[in-house]
């Protein structure tokens, strides 16, 4: 139950700052047994990191007697801890109260008469004073880590300004399987979708065909001979390649020919918008901004 | 306070104080009982000039003051410490290429039918950057869109004398049987003419994350 | 490449870092065609540290690699250009960072019992937010609690190359046997089988509440 009685106000609000002189005024407060008189005990949870550290204050500072601990009294008064407790950091109390019940636990063993037979029993203390040895080596590995040399405080990084840089980012790396198991990937879909399937040119006409493009772009509208598509070398095989992917060409309405007389000379040309080809790269990107889906002609090469 | 000690702790605030610092800004480091002459601070100023001759970095003035600078000749060294790890190309990115390889010339319009999803500009844009796509015409259609085609860098990089050292299609499409479950296994079939839709939706989300 | 060049690179990557740099980092700023040899950048980083003898800074190897920092005697001037304090941290969080530093691989439960009190979250939070812990695992136990242990980055900040820098762990001092009256020199292996029961149902309480 909470009174205003319950309630003590403390005299000196913590601050959080100017802590030494904090500190000192807080530890004059601190009691010389576990008796805490409510209104020091938020003190002591401000102060100590928990009851082993109070525990080990008291002993080492106040030459706590740990045999002659009021147990009786302590125990009443840490009852009623619990009401003003309420206000504050309960669960960070409770440990104090814990290590209240331990030590009473300890005390009231402490208080039965030992038999001859049990005289060798453990000291009920050994195992507190081992949690108590072993708390205070990592307050002061705490307190060493603390004293480090550490950054921002005791030395600081160095900086200064960098030069002029081109940042490249590298490009990707692509094998050639990733680029056909894509393809494998577009095939099934297609496949699943489409009443037909893929056909597709061999590869030496496609190929063909891109050459045929760029060589008329080159000559920037002009005629090309159907003879210069071809070299002697590549023997009929090229003849008929280049044949094959100038009706292809011209399927798809890309070159046009011309013959000006029976059995003359077959003369190529791009159409109108072909001998634009080759144009640069924000050109194309304008131009193929739009997504409009092509005649029928050009589909009927692709499925 | 001796000129060395003056000297270490202007050297220590310049490189520390991650921005240039003007000569007042350096005398009120200093207590004001022990606070050197603004000649002095110049004179050490100078003396650090002097020592970096033969450093990676410089001692510079600049309008707000005076700060440590990284010799701009050793940008390319220096460029690496940032240097980004590659990212991946995008499965879409991929599916375009192998679609212009395999069937150039070609428009971006076929390209959007074979896959059933748009073609992002800046798939595009990233194969012509990287020279491996060009545009070798227009098609004589309403838009006139490009007519894309692969390059001799294309063949190069992939270490190909000409397209017929490309795997035919009917290889791809063993490829695929033998492959498809294993590799792509995250990107699902799909059977549902109905879910097209979805799938087409979520390869749009996947091409927008990548590029 | 010749020494003085090399030398010049690395000063300026290591003042332009930001952060420590190890040797297989500064190799890589090289191409591979100029590559220098680990044991030239080590000849090369000796000699930065010769140089520096007398300056502001100090080359410094700490766990993650070398750095450049201001010495630590000049502090006093250096943190003038700050207005704020150096962050101090409590208590609380020092020793639970020193639990994790000398008894890591370690749980929250673990700490909780040996510094009597309960471990707030926001101390767990704040050590892993800084990357000065990690969690390394979980203990196969119910619950499956975390395993802290520290980081290169806990080592970097408090000037350390390994663990094997920390403070030497204190002795264990004995508490006054005038004030504890304690004879545990006595202390005996227990022969009361009652008694034992007892003793070990007390350590089972513990445990289980900790784990």
């Amino acid at each position: 139950m909470i009174t205003e009685q319950n309630i003590v106000p403390l005299e000196e609000p913590i601050q959080p700052p100017n802590k030494e002189q904090v500190q000192a005024e807080l530890l004059a407060k601190i009691p010389d047994d576990l008796y805490i008189p409510p209104d020091a005990l938020e003190v002591i949870l401000d102060t100590f990191e928990g009851p082993l550290d109070l525990l080990l204050y008291l002993i080492r500072r106040k030459n706590l007697d740990i045999l002659n601990i009021p147990v009786a009294q302590i125990t009443v008064q840490y009852i009623q801890y619990i009401d003003v407790m309420q206000n504050f950091r309960f669960d960070l109390a409770g440990e104090y109260l814990v290590m209240a019940a331990m030590l009473a636990e300890i005390k009231s063993r402490m208080l039965i008469p030992r038999e001859s037979e049990i005289e060798d029993e453990e000291d009920p203390r050994a195992e507190l004073v081992r949690r108590l040895q072993e708390y205070e080596r990592f307050k002061q590995a705490a307190e060493d880590i603390d004293e480090l040399p550490r950054m921002h405080r005791d030395t600081f990084s160095v900086s200064a300004e960098l030069p002029e840089m081109d940042h490249q980012q590298p490009v990707p790396e692509v094998e050639l399987r990733e680029m056909l198991l894509a393809l494998a990937n577009v095939i099934a879909r297609a496949d699943k979708f489409t009443h037909h399937q893929i056909h597709m040119e061999p590869l030496s006409t496609r190929e063909r065909m891109t050459h045929i493009l760029v060589k008329l772009s080159e000559i920037d509208g002009g005629f090309l001979p159907f003879v210069a598509l071809f070299t002697i070398e590549e023997g009929r095989l090229g003849v008929v390649v280049s044949f094959l992917a100038l009706l292809e060409l011209i399927k798809d309405s890309l070159v046009e020919i011309v013959q000006t007389e029976d059995e003359g000379h077959i003369h190529v040309k791009a159409r109108s918008g072909a001998s634009a080809a080759l144009s640069s790269i924000e050109n194309s990107e304008k131009v193929s901004g739009s997504t409009t889906p092509d005649d029928s002609a050009s589909q009927a090469t692709l499925f | 306070m001796d000129i060395d000690q003056l000297k270490r702790i202007i050297e220590g605030a310049l490189l520390a104080a991650g921005q240039p610092l003007s000569v007042e800004r350096i005398q009120q480091l200093f207590h004001i009982d022990e606070r050197p002459a603004r000649a002095d601070i110049i004179t050490v100023l100078e003396a650090i000039t002097t020592d970096c001759a033969d450093k990676g970095f410089e001692l510079t003035e600049v309008a707000s003051g005076y700060r440590f600078q990284i010799r701009q000749e050793l940008s390319p060294w220096i460029a690496r410490l940032w240097e980004e790890k590659p990212q991946k190309y995008s499965r879409a990115l991929l599916e375009t290429l192998a679609l212009i390889a395999y069937q150039q010339p070609i428009t971006r319009g076929e390209i959007e039918q074979v896959r059933g999803v748009a073609v992002s500009s800046s798939i595009m844009k990233t194969l012509l950057e990287r020279e491996w796509v060009r545009v070798v015409g227009h098609r004589e259609v309403p838009g006139r869109p490009a007519i894309y085609a692969t390059t001799h860098k294309f063949l190069d990089y992939f270490n190909l004398a000409s397209l017929d050292q490309l795997p035919t299609l009917a290889e791809i499409r063993e490829l695929s049987d033998a492959n498809l479950n294993l590799d792509l296994d995250n990107t699902q079939i799909n059977n549902d003419p109905e879910s097209e839709e979805a799938d087409a939706a979520s390869l749009d989300a996947r091409e927008s994350e990548h590029e």
